[in-house]
């Protein structure tokens, strides 16, 4: 088991004749993705690293009627109208790596996801990944050579490889890791990914890595204080000496009531007994506390 | 809710939110915006007294001093001598607003905002407006009206007309509001923004709705799309101009440890391990995803030009950021600058090998880990304090 | 029995104090609807014809919540406002009076409308009346004083009430009579109301009054075509001597192709054996034909 | 799908329905449009041949003599001329668009329409445009392709792009194909159209794709929403102009009964039953829902003021329109225009017995129905001609 991705994962991606999309299709290649097929507009007829181009998202699954998951890299002016192409052919997982979406293309696409019941990660997200199954993003193949009990979901791509790093270092692997984005809005956010995992059989433990700004953290937090969550959480919050940020108007303080904070986050964390690593290093051994 | 270094918001010049609004009929108080000393003759037309407001990006003005009273266009040439081409908080003052005084019968409070938990967007609105609003929402949240509004079916009129009720405004007031709020839906729809505030929105004593002060903020990411918006009139330092043409974010500290990392969260657990070593962060630089080494270049040059910054600290883990193009980056930049700072770097991740190679060439040491790189790098600071 | 209102029809006036709307309160109480309340933003607090005026519909059902239908007279620039307020706040069939609502309007909220399951008929509309049991519209009182086994549907108001009085005067009642309005886009159409008829026990025959132009008289010929419309069925079709109308462009004849003519919809009727009447009054002695 | 009398679009002329098209990114040929002669002038920097379009909001301008080609200035002076002032099937030329030729490789169709049918929008597009589209379709229909457009969704570009390849278009020309049908698709929803074609969307020599000639159709209940757009850029003749402003829909027929009722369809039928009793309406003339005295007075005038007009038949049936109000009209009209014209009225519904009173207290008979009212009015014109 595991959740989002696995061996039946089957994966088109759009922009694939691109830099980035060329380049992390060799990759996914590599870690034993199945890529199916990639689409760009009007270079259809061409293969990437011999994966067939179509022009259309609609072409593509007419040959490949198997295919369940697509992962966008198409820039970010012309990303949302992939997503739409992509949820309307049917694909029911997108993950969508680009980064600079206009924040109100995001919300309304994510809407749109929403009531077809299409599972959107990201965007502006490393993807995920299975490890030994299948991964669907852009995070580094090396690390992921483990698969074992601990899920990881997190708020920022680079610091998911260094704790991802740190475990597989120490031997522990990972059942699935989930990278939700870091834009303000995002597809799924981390209270649902955790919900998949209490679902999930392979995972036993939960890394939350969060970082200041928003209220995800907190909401993960009162989630797991509702006791839902019967496997047990670590998280890590980055940003702990960040001075204050920008103030989003009163409007944003009459919002967030005090929440977003480093201290927020962590006190609604310490609130419902979940331990909080000062350093990426620590979630190992609070994990490792943790085994039996 | 605040933004940190994780996403920017351009927060516009009071004069640019106020045209926007005012051209979708949001009533402001009459005005004209001033860039040079001369241009104070266009107020001789103007009923005096006038308030000279300067344009800068950032709350607490009036305390500051950049609020006046001008009685005479004597007055005000002195004010906007005064004002112009001064820097504030880094900022350069390039632009002060006259505007005729109003006549305040009640101070309403009202925004439109991203609602993110629930991915839409939420209106506030209150009848106890001003600066104390914040004060009024924790002491009496129910004074404050919550309107959530989906993205799919938008705002309707008769949503607004129950928000006016709500807030005792009858009347031709009544229908004002709605224009009012529909006007600032469309500028926050139509122009990709984060939050459209007026406050305080007066309710004159002639019964009319008058827009005092207004703040717009507006997604980055979405900037390309309107062109009738300059980042002149929005709240870029001149520093993070020149960092953003690379696709660089940076944010000046106050510290002495040059930082640069990939990603907000790594920068962020980076300034994060120079504070867990007791030193302190001089700047948080993110050279963002798949960075290219011209980026990476110029963002360490901003570092090795910073006389503050005593030693630099890279932190790379990449994903779709390439270990070898921020080699090559660092191997250019230090090709064109002179210095004897010395550079502490871990890299990991996307090509981490080429990388190394390109590095050991020019004879720098790569650390495995961020805390190996962080304790080796206090360690030359303190032989060079000794 | 009957289709759309009957005894149970419990009435929102939006537009109360309007002219039009205050006018034919009187008239529909008159005629004995039950009218429990009226919306007028502004006038909150007043009475027309003893009918309380409330600010919003909210409002209203908070006081009636037995109201289920609403009739529109707002006028056209703030018509689709009212239909939105009428929608969002429960009511499952509104009636729009109003003309000259742009088409555009229309068609958002009908579409609006279908997604909630709310029935709309109009705009531009005479109404609904089930004689003897209840009116929600401006057709005639005096005409509807006789209930019985025809049921009509119509494209025109004043068409309507000529047959609709011609019928009376023969003695023959009438189950509901509906005009679905004159605007190219209407809330229901012939075919919707045609189906409600086939249901309703008390009506015995269908009398369909069209006209030229657009193609829903052609439809309904389809859709007795196929068999489903076992009772039978008279049309009247106003238009006969009309000159060739104004081309909609070469997209309006690739798309109609060469429906929307009186010829066009007349043959379409005969097809499937349904008579069509030469002038209003022939629509009596054709039903007293079908009559035992 | 014909507009009859029961709802009345407005056609743009060509050049106004270019101009907003252009607005949006789609290309259109070089050229000015022009109301006096003296301005043709301002063709002087433009490429000669021009060709020189009368503007008028109907079809088959070409076998009319209405655009032809002008090699000079002087040329282009005397087309001018010749055109501006000049009155068409009831329409006067205020304007001529003069254009630079465009060399066409090819000519495509493409068209949004509303899709009454299934309450959305629909989209037409064919590789074989021109103006042969229609025989096209009706021959080969698999040569137009049809793209069904939901209010709610929108039009995605992938679709367009989608369309774009069905019709061979690859490259830019298809890049710039979804530009076009994006500009088309917002005039359609922003301007409240019924139609926006293109006819032919020139595929140019040089690979541009150009907007040969346009036409835009608006709903005339939207208007008031449109400021930009006058009616003297649209086909209302002088006549139906003085009949909107009283809420008349009025349009001149070729007989000589003149004709007045409420409603469209009791219109049209009252025509047919004039047709049945073997003579020839004059007109259609529907005063429409709830008519005041005003418009019903304003529009017997029209019919009294018509030489044609030999007799005068009055249809009511009043729903929302009331009798007596009729019948004040009625009166007003007969005591301002003296006239021998014999008026034949048939009353019924909403106050239909104070009507009569009012007709009665002139003289004036009312019928029971408008067949013994033509019945009447039959018999009058037999003793008129004997």
């Amino acid at each position: 088991m595991a959740i989002l991705v696995n061996e039946n994962t089957r994966v088109l991606v759009q922009g694939i004749t691109g830099r980035e999309g060329s380049r992390h299709t060799q990759y996914m290649l590599q870690y034993g993705t199945k890529i199916l097929a990639g689409v760009t507009p009007g270079k259809g007829g061409q293969s990437v690293h011999g994966v067939p181009v179509f022009d259309t998202v609609e072409e593509a699954l007419r040959k490949f009627p198997e295919i369940n998951t697509s992962i966008i890299f198409v820039p970010a002016q012309f990303a949302a109208d992939s997503v739409y192409e992509a949820i309307d052919a049917g694909i029911k997982l997108i993950v969508i790596i680009t980064e600079h979406i206009p924040i109100h293309d995001t919300l309304r696409f994510v809407n749109y996801a929403k009531r077809r019941g299409v599972t959107i990660i990201g965007p502006n997200c490393p993807g995920v990944v299975s490890p030994l199954k299948s991964k669907v993003g852009i995070l580094p193949n090396h690390i992921y050579t483990k698969s074992g009990p601990v899920g990881i979901v997190s708020r920022s791509g680079t610091l998911t490889y260094e704790i991802s790093y740190h475990l597989t270092q120490a031997g522990i692997g990972q059942s699935t890791v989930v990278g939700v984005g870091g834009d303000p809005i995002v597809g799924t956010d981390m209270v649902e990914v955790i919900k998949m995992f209490e679902e999930d059989p392979e995972t036993k433990y939960i890394v939350v890595i969060g970082e200041i700004g928003g209220t995800m953290e907190e909401r993960v937090a009162q989630y797991i204080g509702s006791g839902k969550v019967t496997k047990p959480v670590v998280a890590y919050i980055a940003g702990r000496t960040a001075p204050p940020g920008k103030r989003m108007g009163h409007a944003g303080a009459i919002v967030s009531m005090g929440m977003g904070s480093y201290e927020s986050k962590v006190r609604a964390f310490q609130e419902v007994n979940v331990p909080v690593a000062r350093t990426p290093t620590e979630v190992v051994k609070l994990i490792k506390k943790l085994m039996p | 809710m605040q933004s940190h270094f994780n996403k920017y918001f351009v927060r516009l010049l009071e004069y640019k939110g106020k045209e926007l609004l005012s051209k979708y009929g949001v009533k402001i108080p009459r005005g004209a915006v001033i860039s040079r000393v001369e241009d104070v003759s266009v107020l001789s037309t103007f009923k005096f007294p006038l308030y000279a407001k300067a344009q800068v990006p950032f709350a607490g003005r009036a305390k500051m001093g950049l609020v006046r009273r001008v009685d005479t266009l004597k007055d005000a040439e002195n004010a906007a001598r005064d004002y112009l081409g001064r820097v504030v908080q880094d900022y350069p003052i390039r632009k002060v607003l006259f505007e005729e005084g109003v006549s305040v019968a009640k101070e309403l409070y009202v925004s439109i905002t991203l609602d993110r938990e629930n991915r839409g967007y939420l209106m506030l609105a209150s009848a106890e407006g001003g600066v104390d609003i914040e004060e009024i929402a924790r002491r009496s949240p129910e004074k404050i009206i919550r309107l959530y509004i989906d993205d799919y079916e938008g705002l309707r009129d008769y949503m607004v007309r129950s928000v006016a009720r709500k807030l005792g405004l009858e009347g031709t007031a009544a229908q004002d509001f709605v224009t009012v709020v529909k006007a600032m839906y469309r500028v926050f729809t139509e122009y990709d923004a984060e939050l459209v505030e007026i406050n305080p929105l007066a309710l004159t004593t002639d019964g009319q709705l008058v827009a005092i002060d207004v703040k717009v903020m507006i997604d980055d990411n979405a900037l390309y799309r309107h062109p009738d918006i300059s980042v002149e009139d929005s709240d870029y330092t001149m520093e993070e101009l020149e960092a953003r043409k690379y696709g660089l974010h940076y944010v000046e500290l106050t510290g002495y440890v040059g930082i640069m990392a990939n990603g907000a969260g790594l920068t962020m657990a980076t300034m994060d391990l120079v504070k867990e070593f007791g030193h302190e962060p001089a700047d948080f630089l993110d050279i963002g995803g798949g960075a290219s080494k011209d980026s990476v270049r110029e963002g360490l040059k901003i570092l090795l030009h910073d006389d503050r910054v005593k030693a630099v600290l890279i932190n790379i883990f990449g994903g779709i950021t390439r270990c070898d193009e921020v080699a090559r980056g660092v191997v250019e930049a230090l090709s064109e600058v002179k210095t004897n700072k010395p550079i502490f770097i871990r890299l990991k991740g996307t090509n981490e090998e080429e990388g190394r190679k390109i590095l050991a060439e020019v004879g720098i040491k790569v650390y495995e880990t961020a805390e190996e790189a962080m304790e080796a790098l206090s360690k030359a600071l303190r032989s060079m304090q000794g």
